[in-house]
């Protein structure tokens, strides 16, 4: 066991996987020499060398491509997207080709190629370092698509995203690389190693895709959120004294609607919780799931909790940002619903 | 005017001044004549070929000239002739007349309302028969999806690739892809996409890991020359000039993009081929149309990919001699006659006349040769129905939709596949 | 007035602003000389002029990067997708730019693009000639997206959408360009001249955009739904002897709550229906939306039907194909449910 | 080896044979001796000037030349020679200044946390103030971040520009964008975006435009060496090709994209101007810290397009002399004495020494000059902060986040305006 932050759990994983599978490369911009402009994997490239822990152009479609062939030829590659907002550009290799290929092949080729990037706000990025786009990839068929909130599941998850057989969109919530973030950018930044999930063993392990976690058990209400809104849930329903069940979603393809589902069922109520733009976000799928499968049981509304639907402000971070007060506020409305 | 920001408009009327924009040129569209005056072309056997460990940029006028090895009397003439003995000259023949054969039978049962959809690759079968002989088994092809030919020199049985054509019971893709969008793992042809030019970076990534893993084996692709305005042909470019990728990259030049003429797509100002140099890699613009130069031309790419001399850019000038698929009609925007009027003449006709200039072939034995071929092409057709159509006949299981989306199918897949099944059951 | 089907209304909307705006220029691959692979712009380049209707190359994000160029220069340009299964390669184009620059310039610049496309299945086109991608569009801040179902919203929506001054993707559901469908593929085909939207006016009007349109009212329970399916909807419930109330959503975004939410709150019942595949696409907003805003109206949970969860397959595409029978099976639920 | 497909590997050990991959070599890291060997300079003056009506491709000998002004004694030579008079050049020398002027104090501040983050074009000032003074003033210019010359020497007042950074009420951006991110409509600059390269073909799109509208204003684009790895350089160059767009497309080599080598970027191979000839338009590259050289090649090719004789590709060769951002340090990646060894000199060190040599400067008049620049500069900043700064003064209203998403606020952003305004209600 060792003390690690989410950025020393990416690279451990990395580490790992490059040391005990030889067909795993790592490629991306600034990925080797430098190791990454959020130092995912610093040292890499000198342990692994340069054939193996590639600098790339700067062309997100070239790496996706690049990266699919190679998987086709054998290799597993772990590509770096610099930030999730610059991913557009790789979007039709993604949704075109990556997700589609094992499909249309009838699974004579295969694509295991894990995407990894940074994503999420409150870093004051502004509206290009800031975005939470995984319901653009949620929504196609033939990708696996996860979010880690803590250290613990960064490895885990990692590991079993480069050891899957599909390809997995992994998105990193960059606010809480350092250490989990309750909404309150006013209070001392805390670092991992006060939270139990910077225990980070440091050998192989896996966290299945695809397996929710209930983060915390409680009777009043579910949370369902994911990433850096675990943290912030976690902070509002404790500031309301609710005894809150609180779900990680983690995986959002596939999704573990069970777990989610037999707490709804329990509470009755829900409230779901995400960083992304609220229209037509990755929220509307729970609140759908959710709704069709526990209506009998639901006592309130299912609320959704979410960043505006704008792009993402510089100078309004705080306002823009689903933090505990909004969160909060769909709390009670959901408690106090008759 | 609406919406106009950026300071006032020079005049109201955005259209008062006459149009300065240049708009590239059709040479001719229907009830013009033919006109192919714009294509620059070189002698045969008049084009150096320069060692395969020349520096790429010591072979640019390759991007410029057009290696052409069989003269207009049919003899195979300069640097570039291959040599290749007369056997394998008709193995080659047989290869593009298959493939023709092939193609033309599957055109007219489309109409019958048995298959779908079809697309031929009439005129342009050397480019795929003479590069796939002149490569390695091992070697990885990423085509597009008209290069037929390499599946032919593969020896894929053709019922394999009717039974695709039907989407029927002993369909490779399962059901799930349009006619022609074939794949073959083990003959080492990449699935073809409906998205143009995407296997272009893609097999550029596959031969960086064949590099990366120190192997032989080097990757080749296609695309049209349309193709090549879309960001998959920069970043298999780019790509492979940064990393000194083994690939050969093909771009088909056969003047048309469904209506639209090649000048669309850059062919106006500049050969397909000076891309190369462009990225410092080598470029060589072919005469697609002449079996030797395309083998010739393979064999130097190849050689260099192989010893590390990295990728080479090849153009294949060529004339798509059918319509775009099944669902075109060329007669709408160029003149019907064009091909009759093609400088580079029909790849089978012209290695026919050469070996007959050898005293190779024959006119009988052509006739023969083409007798057989459509006889095995009818036998595999009726074979082949027997496995289904789209219309009728043996079906493939609908549950075959749900599979393969993932390596395991998830709950939300098994229940949706439920539920259609119990759909199914109802009716 | 005059019987129209949707490709002759599409031509007309274009032709009526290519000749009352000298701003407006159409573009995209094979639609000049050709009039394009569905003929929608038969005929305008004869009559505007090449340098106004231009032949493009075969690049989506050049086709929009340079429709966003022209824009900024005071045109109004007119893209053409060739099919929506390519509008990927133009993703980012479109997302980080077309959806943003008003934004980020603080309204100094504006971009008022039409982007059309062709969408949906039916056609025996497989997977990459089917597709329904709106939900990857309507969860972008800073588009709007429309999509008609008939002739007349057809001329009227796409005249709308080349006269806004934000940018508009148009979604044109390809199966019902000659004729309305009803989902069943062994009847023989219906022309629009049968159908009362296939009379379309000559001139210039519009259908204005952020409307949805009750296209039958009823009181046994709300369908939700756009495209062609609102014809496989109607055909369904009448199936059933239902009276529905069937609304044609035809805006995606702005969405018309108020119109839906009115009209399930009086009947207590709703089931959303959609081509596109079902997990995170926009049946989930809507029916998170519904949900939230008539939750103590609802009697029944609301039902989604949509195309499966897998790429669209050529030999299954009427099993794959949402038809009539599925979204009968959904009313009937949503009708028994207690 | 788990995930390979087609055909078994050559070896169960990918790795058993070496690597045979290409990897661009970086010249010097961090402990090393600056190396600059790889760069290809021409002398000063030696490279002729094409007359402005060259066909393209007679052309191509600038893409692979350096176009140079300034000699070893700071003597303007050679047929570029633009014969700018004294006045001209002691006003770019003063816009150049200010500019880095301007980045300097705006870089210290960062770290003071008043703004959030901060890039400087320390070493490339005469790309944009050259450019911009042979331009003219209603030629539109999309910029990368890089670009500020471009607004100082169109007149922007720095209090708006100080403003942006500051994200306060007077904030041309009104909050929403990252500090450098200006836009100026009125003085026709486009909106800067984060995302690399898309500005590219968008001023092709304006070019186009500006042809149809029979105009004659220009379209001038720039972005880095970096970011032409992306598909908007692509699409760029091939609309440019195709329409002859009446545009300039600049490809600003620093050397340098973050950490990153510029061969990376495929500058090992080629150069980058020479994809210029690979789609038959015409490539420059030129001395980018040669004001004379870059004024000369910009009026060279504004005056091609403002002709009808298309496009041209322009590479400025310079350095990245500060840190790619204030969230980067160099110092991680290359060696901390580059800047001084860099062969091309200083652009504003050399302007100011061949004015000196003129006659028309002296050290005392340039001290002079930093001095009033510096005032102004800190005037300006003076005035900015009592507008507000990101940490405290006055703040915009934050209900304008959800203004212009669209051009009229739809029904559910004013649902969610008045929720966040309950939400600062209620604190
Ligand atoms: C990304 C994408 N855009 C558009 C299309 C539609 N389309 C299919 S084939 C074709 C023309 C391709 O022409 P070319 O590349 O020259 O190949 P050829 O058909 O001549 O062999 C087009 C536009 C597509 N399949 N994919
Ligand atoms: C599409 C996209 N990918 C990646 C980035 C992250 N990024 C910002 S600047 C930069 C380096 C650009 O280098 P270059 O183009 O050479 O410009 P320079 O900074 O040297 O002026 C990168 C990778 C981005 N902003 N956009
Ligand atoms: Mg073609
Ligand atoms: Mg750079």
């Amino acid at each position: 066991m060792a003390q690690m932050n989410m950025i020393n759990a990416l690279n451990s994983a990395m580490d790992i996987m490059l040391g005990r599978d030889p067909s795993v490369v790592v490629l991306g911009e600034d990925v080797g020499y430098f190791g990454g402009v959020f130092r995912c994997t610093e040292g890499l490239q000198r342990k692994y060398g340069s054939h193996r822990v590639l600098d790339t152009p700067i062309a997100e479609g070239g790496i996706l491509a690049a990266a699919i062939g190679m998987s086709v030829n054998g290799l597993r590659p772990v590509a770096e997207i610099q930030f999730a907002d610059y991913i557009y550009p790789a979007y039709d290799q993604i949704v075109s080709e990556l997700a589609r290929i094992r499909y249309r092949s009838a699974g004579e080729f295969s694509t295991p190629v894990t995407v990894r990037t940074p994503c999420g706000g409150g870093i004051r990025g502004g509206q290009t370092h800031s975005q939470s786009p995984e319901a653009l990839f949620a929504h196609v068929a033939g990708l696996k698509v996860v979010m880690p909130s803590n250290p613990y599941d960064a490895k885990g998850l990692l590991i079993a995203a480069i050891e899957d057989d599909d390809p997995v969109i992994y998105f990193e919530p960059k606010r809480i690389y350092n250490g989990p973030f309750d909404g309150d950018p006013h209070k001392p930044a805390v670092p991992w190693s006060t939270h139990p999930k910077g225990e980070v063993p440091d050998g192989h392990y896996t966290v299945p895709i695809g397996q929710c976690e209930i983060v915390r058990a409680g009777s009043d209400l579910t949370i369902v959120t994911y990433g850096t809104m675990v943290h912030v849930s976690e902070a509002a329903a404790r500031g309301l004294g609710l005894d809150a069940e609180i779900i990680d979603v983690r995986t959002m393809v596939p999704l573990d609607t069970d777990t989610i589902c037999e707490s709804v069922a329990r509470t009755g109520r829900c409230v779901i919780v995400h960083e992304a733009t609220r229209f037509a976000g990755f929220g509307a799928e729970l609140s759908a799931t959710v709704q069709e499968q526990c209506f009998w049981n639901l006592r309130a509304p299912i609320l959704r909790v979410a960043g505006w639907d704008t792009p993402y402000p510089h100078a309004f971070e705080w306002e823009y940002f689903p933090g505990q007060a909004r969160v909060a506020s769909a709390l009670k409305a959901v408690m106090e619903a008759a | 005017m609406r919406g106009f920001k950026p300071g006032p408009p020079r005049s109201e009327d955005p259209m008062a001044n006459p149009s300065r924009l240049h708009v590239p040129k059709t040479p001719a569209r229907p009830g013009e004549a033919p006109d192919f005056g714009y294509l620059k072309l070189s002698a045969a056997g008049k084009v150096a070929r320069p060692d395969t460990g020349a520096p790429a940029l010591e072979t640019r006028f390759l991007s410029e000239e057009l290696v052409r090895v069989l003269d207009e009397g049919h003899r195979a003439v300069g640097p570039w002739h291959p040599h290749l003995d007369a056997q394998e000259l008709q193995v080659g023949l047989r290869h593009m007349l298959l493939t023709r054969v092939f193609d033309d039978r599957m055109q007219r049962i489309q109409r019958s309302g048995k298959i779908s959809f079809y697309m031929r690759s009439l005129g342009e079968e050397a480019v795929s028969v003479a590069m796939a002989m002149a490569l390695r088994p091992a070697d990885m092809l990423f085509p597009s999806y008209r290069n037929q030919g390499l599946y032919v020199v593969r020896g894929r049985p053709l019922l394999d690739l009717m039974c695709q054509l039907l989407s029927n019971t002993r369909d490779m893709c399962k059901g799930r892809q349009l006619p022609v969008m074939y794949q073959w793992a083990e003959g080492r042809i990449f699935s073809i996409s409906g998205n143009l030019a995407t296997q272009f970076p893609q097999a550029v990534g596959w031969a960086m890991a064949s590099a990366i893993k120190g192997e032989d084996d080097i990757a080749v692709s296609w695309l049209g020359e349309g193709s090549s305005a879309e960001a998959d042909f920069h970043h298999a470019m780019l790509f492979a000039s940064v990393y000194k990728a083994p690939v050969i990259l093909n771009v088909v030049n056969n003047q048309w993009a469904i209506s639209t003429f090649q000048g669309h797509a850059g062919g106006e100002r500049q050969s397909f081929a000076a891309r190369g140099p462009g990225f410092g890699i080598a470029g060589v613009r072919v005469d697609g149309n002449d079996f030797l130069a395309v083998h010739a031309v393979t064999q130097w790419a190849a050689e260099r990919a192989r010893t590390g001399r990295g990728p080479t850019l090849i153009e294949h000038v060529t004339y798509r001699a059918a319509a775009h698929s099944t669902s075109d009609d060329p007669a709408r925007y160029r003149p019907k006659d064009d091909y009759d009027r093609w400088p580079l003449g029909d790849p089978v006709e012209r290695l026919k006349q050469h070996l007959i200039s050898l005293g190779e072939w024959s006119d009988e034995r052509h006739a023969a040769l083409v007798a057989e071929l459509e006889a095995h092409v009818a036998k595999s057709w009726k074979e082949a129905v027997t496995h289904g159509t789209l219309t009728d006949g043996p079906r493939l299981d609908p549950g075959l939709m749900f599979e393969d989306v993932f390596k395991e199918m998830p709950p939300h897949l098994r229940r949706q596949e439920a539920e259609m099944r119990a759909g199914l059951a109802e009716k």
